[in-house]
């Protein structure tokens, strides 16, 4: 057994919404002797892409939080290793997506339309269910959608469209969205931030593009969530680690990808990250439930769909959408 | 009466730099003004040209106060006393810039920069950089520039200053041709009595930013108002004298510790029978050899181009300065006979 | 021929040692990373992306908003310039610092802030938008940069011009002008850089669908890994910063003159007649600026049920949830150390290269020149990912290394310094150098006795604006910082990037607190006051 | 020798400022340096600090070359003709730059301060801000700050142009006394032909970047080199004339035109019986009153302080300059007599 005096550290590289509970970090290292350094480096596109970048002389020894839809790149490039953690199959093989089990899946995130039911309730205008729903002329003017091109719920939200309304119907559907007044910005933050009313930016549109957790966040002193989720307008985007060619140390680095999908880890996942661990068994914090429940058959399409695909869809999407 | 200050002072913070200035300056009339480093001259210049803001005071043109025409609506040239060339236009540049104000046609202004470099002797300098000029250069390049603009009334700041002997007499005589045509008044700043005389219908003497007298400049040289005046004057001795009529009773003759000398009585206080003489280096002059023994002795001799400067130690009176021709000058230690030069020789009219 | 003695020595080999220094680190900080991702990228289709329409018309815009931009901030700058130089004023030092306020805000913040006020439906009120929004953050480059040159010239060669019949007006345009030219050429060069740079706001509110260069580069790098394309645009980038940093020199091909450099509170008094129009711009460009910062005051103490304080009390946390490794004000510390470093480093190499500048023949010093604002014109995700794949290769891996956030900032700061210090260096009368060698000081002493004390004062505000600009720094910082080493720009970022009310009544705390942090060191920093015997501060 | 300029030439780009200039000052000599605006003589002074680039040539010190000694080295003070006060010291600071260099104490240097300011008329000055001084306050500030270092050799560009005669005076006399004092070898650029004599051992004359005539101020202004410094002295008039002994065979008298006069001949060429005789204003004296119909006639008449310039139409000659006493000169279209005046009365050498 390792002895707290080894000089073991490991560093993990993460996107930028990687955040470690310190407590559940300090247990770690208090019982492995492995001494955990975070690095991140952008969103889950810039990590995915400065792991290939870095392939010769990696960041760090652990990658967390590359993306399905960033995925095959790296695995292509061979950045990762094989390594397969016993937890992995209580869930998270669900979402494997590679023979040699060089990336595991971590987390889930479901983005999903979120609206402001206060809005709806004052106006006694019916709130909407769908994605169908939002062509609606009575939800005129109301959605706020985040560029897929340049935003990574936003292409969640294509890729929701494409998987629900297939080829070449989400293009009908984007036709019509956008003569409802879909509202774009470049990123969630303009459109949660700013046009949403149920987030503390109180905008005027009562329809954004968030994620199923999103509700989970807008709790008010009463202990109910101001918002809600549409959960039939998810998409699923799961994120996955893996251990680096070229780790210092593969041994130390596997007991921290052990760690990753350690139930400890897991349960920390939803209220650092706002989202949904992949193991099964893990129960969602307090509330979760209520105010921001998974999703139960979200959108999703094959990663290597969503790979050779992405570049023409976001294409045809702008000429759509942009003219 | 074009020009006109009327109890004009001005501060700088707590110092009082010019105070209750009255000064007139007629149509066409060339003032010079001289002082002491410090006294004011500048600043006086500057506040008529409506550069120094007046703590009390007017200036007038043609009787109208001047206080809300700005500046460059003045039409006043002025030569600063230390240029102020813009250094980033050429000679060219510089002396055109009146002319460019009001629009004049690039051909016009050229011609009229040549006419004026021609006049201060740098023809074909149009295209220097005025940061690569001699002093000399530069202000004439000032003078010029000032010129250009055909001003009502001319302000000069020392504009010959830099310029040696022989080009600054031309130069002198070439402004005074120049200012009599215009009709342009004028007030320069000089240190040179000389090229007072040459340019100035009058001269006004300042000291400690009051103006303490105004005058022709013979009167002024002959009738300072006061010791300190004279003093500044070049009037290194001053002594009391007796005013009476010649025999002939043509002249006024005074007679002092030193001898008698005649001098122009322009009437008015002959009465006044005591007076005190200023006198210049020129106004004693001395000759070698005097047996008495009480005679005054040279204690220095210093040369100057066309004559010999003394000190001579007068007894019960001290050192007093002379003149000598070079040829025939007592040296040191020698005694001397005094006389008095009627050219040398101020009346000082406040005693 | 025989050289004046005082030029020799070893002073030249002090600006030999200095401008190897000076280009070393520039190399290896700046240009070999960019030189090895461009290279990466060069083996694609780089003729294809040149090729594309869609490349001409982000060419187009990119220059075209950036001039504009460049334009608006000139036109703001120059009254308030006047205002900081010229007029006699209460507390100019806060106003001073009130100006600069706006450079350090999250370019996403200002965005949002004026995402709020212009509908940014339509391209053309994007594009109007976009502009007001650089020149918003960039008034302060031409007021300071300006504002300190001018309050140094001789108000008597404007008299001159009067008396020779010039208006304020006229005298303004053909004698102080031409003297500014210097500082006004530096912050052109400055600002147009930072907006053909500008990033988060033509993101923000370009809405997805303007683009620039800089936009573009970045998607391409970070989110598509599309390196040709990226090489093949930052090479169109480089190319045309290097043409518009040419033009520029080409245009300012007079030499610059000597002047006659006075105290600068020599020229200061009240303001007469027309002036007050003058006064009475930069107190609405003032006001202009202050919308926004007051907004966002506003806004930091305003939750949904009335005022709170909630987002600071925040501030010494990390955020709902644990959304940030470190608390506000551990940011806070964090961010003024980082800063403190890069503006040290930036005042190293900035004053090395500006004696190097003076001091070598004029061809080399414009090529020098030029090199030393290159990086201002380079995508920080560029400069970013080069570090990638060439840092490690040098001992010790300064990829992870916490020095390396400094250094890229140092490289954004040192061309601020430079374009600060230089124009007063070289308005200094070289004939004050030699009075001084005539009297017993080397060429040392000379620097230390006149050119020093002479440039002091910009000195003092080129270290001030560039530890602001240090604060303000996002690009490279949010690549290169750790999370628990993250400065208030990042954490802001990182707040906004999460749902909340907490979470977003501390970025709004935390921006404020950045506001308050960096008007306080602008006062501190510029208010430095030296007086030694008979050297006033100048 | 102290200082020794050999074949030392000046260029700015094409132009030759400087060509060929050979010069000695010995050690404790004052030399002044005399030329028409922009011949070079501030570029002379520059070269000798060390502050031009020499195309030719060598500055020695005692023999030695000084091309490998920096101007900071070189121990030589200057004042230079447009003063470069640091504008960012005050009085004080700039007065004590040269000591502050040498790291003087404070004290000290406080002391020498005091005691240069007062010596050039400012005392108390010492925290004023020198761009708030008066020209000639400048000035003063500029001498006394090139003083303070005790330099070896001084090198004055023009260091009194601003004062007022009186001032001016007084400190070239104590200038005059400090060198002597000193034995400071100095170079002093000045107009002031009286100054030059007041100062200086020896006058260089320059014309066009050349030294032309380099000799005692007595016999520069007696046997100016050639008829362009005979004129840049003040020679108004050159005639030809035939020396001769005086009857009592111990004067050598010149004959012209004019008249007669004394000349004092040092010797050497006293052989040569057809001089050119350069007269100056001073030189000529006039007399109304001449029944000659083919007399001079007085075509202008101008006031000088103490004195008044005539032009006179010399038939067969052209105009001539002469002066009369104030109170009895001829006036214009008067006929006059001249008489010749031996001290304003030149031989030129050359001819
Ligand atoms: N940097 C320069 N470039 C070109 N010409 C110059 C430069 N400096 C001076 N000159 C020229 O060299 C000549 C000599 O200049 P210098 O200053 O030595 O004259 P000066 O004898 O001192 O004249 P002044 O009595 O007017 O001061 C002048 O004609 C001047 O225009
Ligand atoms: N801005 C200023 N602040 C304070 N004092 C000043 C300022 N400008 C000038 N002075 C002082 O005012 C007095 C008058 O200055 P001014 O320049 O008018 O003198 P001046 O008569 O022209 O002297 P000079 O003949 O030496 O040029 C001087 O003692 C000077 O020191
Ligand atoms: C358009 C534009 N956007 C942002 C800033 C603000 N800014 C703060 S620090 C810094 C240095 C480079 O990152 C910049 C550019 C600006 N001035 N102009
Ligand atoms: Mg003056
Ligand atoms: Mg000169």
């Amino acid at each position: 057994a390792p002895t707290a005096t080894d000089e073991r550290t490991v560093t993990v590289v993460a996107h930028d919404s990687f955040v470690l509970d310190e407590q559940v970090k300090a247990d770690f290292e208090e019982r492995s002797g492995i001494t955990l350094e975070v690095r991140t480096v952008g969103d889950a596109g810039a990590l995915a892409n400065q792991l290939v970048l870095s392939k010769a002389a990696p960041l760090g020894d652990v990658a967390y939080g590359v993306d399905s839809t960033f995925a095959s790149r790296p695995l292509d490039e061979g950045v990762f290793v094989p390594h397969e953690s016993p937890a992995t199959q209580r869930g998270p093989q669900r979402y494997a997506l590679d023979p040699q089990a060089r990336l595991t899946a971590v987390d889930v995130g479901d983005v999903c339309v979120n609206i402001d039911p206060a809005w709806f309730a004052e106006r006694s205008i019916p709130e909407p269910r769908t994605l169908a729903d939002l062509t609606d002329p009575r939800y005129r003017d109301l959605f706020a959608v985040p560029d897929p091109k340049t935003s990574s719920p936003g292409l969640a939200f294509l890729l929701a469209t494409v998987a629900t309304f297939g080829e070449p119907g989400w293009q009908d559907y984007w036709t019509k969205l956008t003569a409802n007044g879909v509202e774009l910005s470049a990123g969630w933050e303009e459109a949660y931030n700013q046009e949403f009313s149920g987030s503390a930016g109180q905008g005027p549109k009562p329809i954004v593009l968030s994620y199923a957790s999103s509700p989970a966040a807008e709790v008010g002193a009463d202990g109910t969530p101001r918002t809600r989720a549409l959960l039939d307008t998810c998409y699923r985007q799961v994120e996955y680690a893996g251990v680096l060619d070229g780790a210092k140390d593969p041994q130390a680095a596997a007991e921290v990808m052990d760690f990753l999908v350690s139930p400890e880890f897991q349960r920390t996942v939803p209220e650092q990250m706002y989202v949904y661990p992949t193991v099964e068994g893990v129960a969602l914090p307090d509330g979760w439930e209520r105010a921001a429940p998974q999703p139960e058959q979200p959108a999703e399409l094959p990663a290597e769909q969503v790979e050779q695909n992405r570049q023409r869809w976001i294409e045809q999407w702008r000429a759509l959408v942009r003219g | 009466m074009a020009l006109g200050l009327h109890g004009m002072s001005v501060h700088f913070g707590e110092k009082t730099v010019l105070s209750e200035v009255d000064l007139k300056v007629p149509d066409g009339e060339v003032l010079a003004l001289l002082g002491p480093s410090g006294c004011g001259k500048s600043t006086l210049l500057r506040a008529v040209a409506g550069l120094e803001r007046l703590q009390a005071g007017m200036v007038c043109w043609n009787d109208r106060d001047l206080a809300p025409v700005p500046v460059h609506e003045r039409g006043f040239g002025m030569v600063f006393q230390d240029g102020q060339l813009f250094p980033h236009r050429d000679v060219a540049g510089n002396v055109g810039f009146a002319l460019a104000m009001r629009g004049a046609d690039r051909r016009r202004r050229a011609e009229r920069v040549a006419e004026l470099l021609a006049l201060v002797g740098l023809g074909g300098y149009e295209r220097r950089r005025v940061t690569d000029l001699s002093g000399g250069e530069a202000q004439r390049v000032a003078l010029a520039r000032a010129l250009a603009g055909d001003p009502r009334m001319l302000l000069l700041d020392e504009p010959l200053s830099a310029l040696d002997r022989a080009l600054r007499d031309q130069l002198a005589v070439d402004l005074a041709g120049l200012l009599a045509r215009a009709r342009a008044t004028t007030i320069v700043v000089t240190h040179d009595h000389d090229e007072a005389f040459t340019l100035a219908d009058r001269v006004a003497v300042m000291a400690d930013g009051r103006v303490v007298q105004v005058d022709t400049p013979s009167r002024l040289w002959q009738r300072p108002a006061d010791e300190r005046v004279a003093r500044f004057l070049g009037c290194s001795t001053i002594v009391p004298a007796s005013l009476h009529e010649s025999r002939e009773g043509r002249d006024t003759i005074a007679t002092c510790v030193l001898g008698s000398v005649a001098v122009a009585e322009n009437g008015a206080d002959a009465a006044a029978s005591t007076v005190r003489l200023g006198l210049r280096a020129g106004g004693l002059r001395a000759v070698a050899g005097n047996d008495d023994d009480r005679a005054p002795i040279v204690r220095q001799r210093l040369h100057r181009h066309d004559h010999v400067r003394l000190v001579l130690d007068v007894p019960e009176m001290g050192e007093v300065e002379a003149v000598a021709p070079t040829g025939t000058a007592p040296h040191v230690g020698d005694h001397a006979t005094l006389t008095l030069d009627p050219n040398g020789v101020a009346i000082i009219s406040d005693g | 021929m025989i050289d004046p003695p005082n030029r020799v020595g070893g002073h030249r080999l002090f600006v030999a040692v200095a401008a190897t220094s000076v280009l070393g680190f520039l190399a290896v900080f700046f240009a070999w990373p960019v030189v090895a991702i461009i290279g990466l990228g060069v083996g694609g289709d780089l003729l294809g992306t040149f090729a594309e329409p869609s490349t001409a018309r982000l060419v187009g815009f990119t220059l075209g908003q950036a001039a504009a931009s460049t334009v608006v901030a000139l036109l703001a700058g120059m009254p308030l310039a006047f205002v900081l130089a010229r007029v006699a004023l209460p507390g100019k030092a806060v106003i001073r610092a009130l100006v600069t306020v706006p450079f350090v805000l999250p370019t996403i913040v200002v965005g949002m802030a004026f995402r709020a006020v212009f509908d940014v439906d339509g391209a053309a009120s994007s594009a109007v938008a976009i502009v007001l929004a650089n020149a918003f953050f960039n008034v302060a480059v031409v007021a300071r940069t300006v504002g300190g040159f001018w309050s140094h010239l001789d108000r008597r060669v404007e008299d001159s011009a009067r008396t020779l019949g010039a208006s304020g007006l006229r005298a303004f345009r053909s004698v102080t002008l031409p003297a500014l030219a210097p500082a006004i050429g530096s912050a052109t060069a400055v600002v147009f850089l930072f907006c053909s740079t500008s990033f988060g706001v033509v993101l923000v509110l370009g809405g997805g669908s303007l683009r620039t260069l800089e936009t573009e580069i970045y998607l391409r790098t970070v989110e598509l890994l599309d390196l040709s394309g990226a090489a093949a645009l930052s090479l169109i980038q480089l190319s045309a910063v290097v043409t518009a940093l040419g033009l520029a020199s080409f245009a300012r091909k007079r030499r610059e003159s000597a002047l006659r450099l006075r105290r600068a509170d020599e020229a200061i008094r009240a303001p007469r007649g027309r002036e007050w129009w003058v006064v009475g711009v930069a107190a609405s460009v003032l006001a202009a600026l202050l919308t926004p910062i007051l907004g966002l005051l506003v806004r930091s103490v305003s939750g949904r049920n009335g005022w709170t304080f909630d987002g600071y009390r925040a501030l010494s946390g990390t955020g709902a949830d644990g959304t940030l490794e470190v608390s506000g004000w551990e940011a806070v510390s964090q961010s003024l150390r980082t800063a403190a470093d890069a503006t040290w480093i930036a005042m190293l190499l900035g004053l090395l290269a500006s004696i190097v500048l003076v001091s070598v023949r004029r061809r080399s010093a414009e090529a020098m020149d030029a090199a030393l604002m290159l990086p201002l014109g380079v995508s920080a995700v560029t400069i970013g990912f080069g570090y990638l794949v060439t840092l490690h290769l040098l001992p010790g891996d300064l990829r992870t290394s916490p020095l390396l956030v400094p250094f890229a900032q140092a490289l954004v700061v040192t061309p601020l310094v430079i374009r600060t210090v230089l124009p007063v260096l070289r308005a200094i009368d070289p004939r004050l150098r030699d009075a001084a060698a005539t009297l017993g000081a080397g060429p040392w002493r000379v620097r230390s006795a006149i050119d020093l004390p002479l440039a002091l004062r910009s000195v003092c505000a080129a270290a001030g604006f560039g530890f602001v600009v240090a604060l303000g720094e996002f690009g490279a910082t949010s690549f290169l910082a750790r999370p628990d080493t993250a400065t208030l720009p990042v954490v802001i970022a990182r707040l906004l990037s999460r749902p909340g009310e907490s979470n977003l009544q501390m970025a709004y705390a935390a921006c404020s607190l950045l506001m308050v942090v960096t008007a306080l060191a602008v006062i501190a920093i510029e208010s430095v006051r030296v007086r030694t015997h008979g050297v006033e501060e100048f």
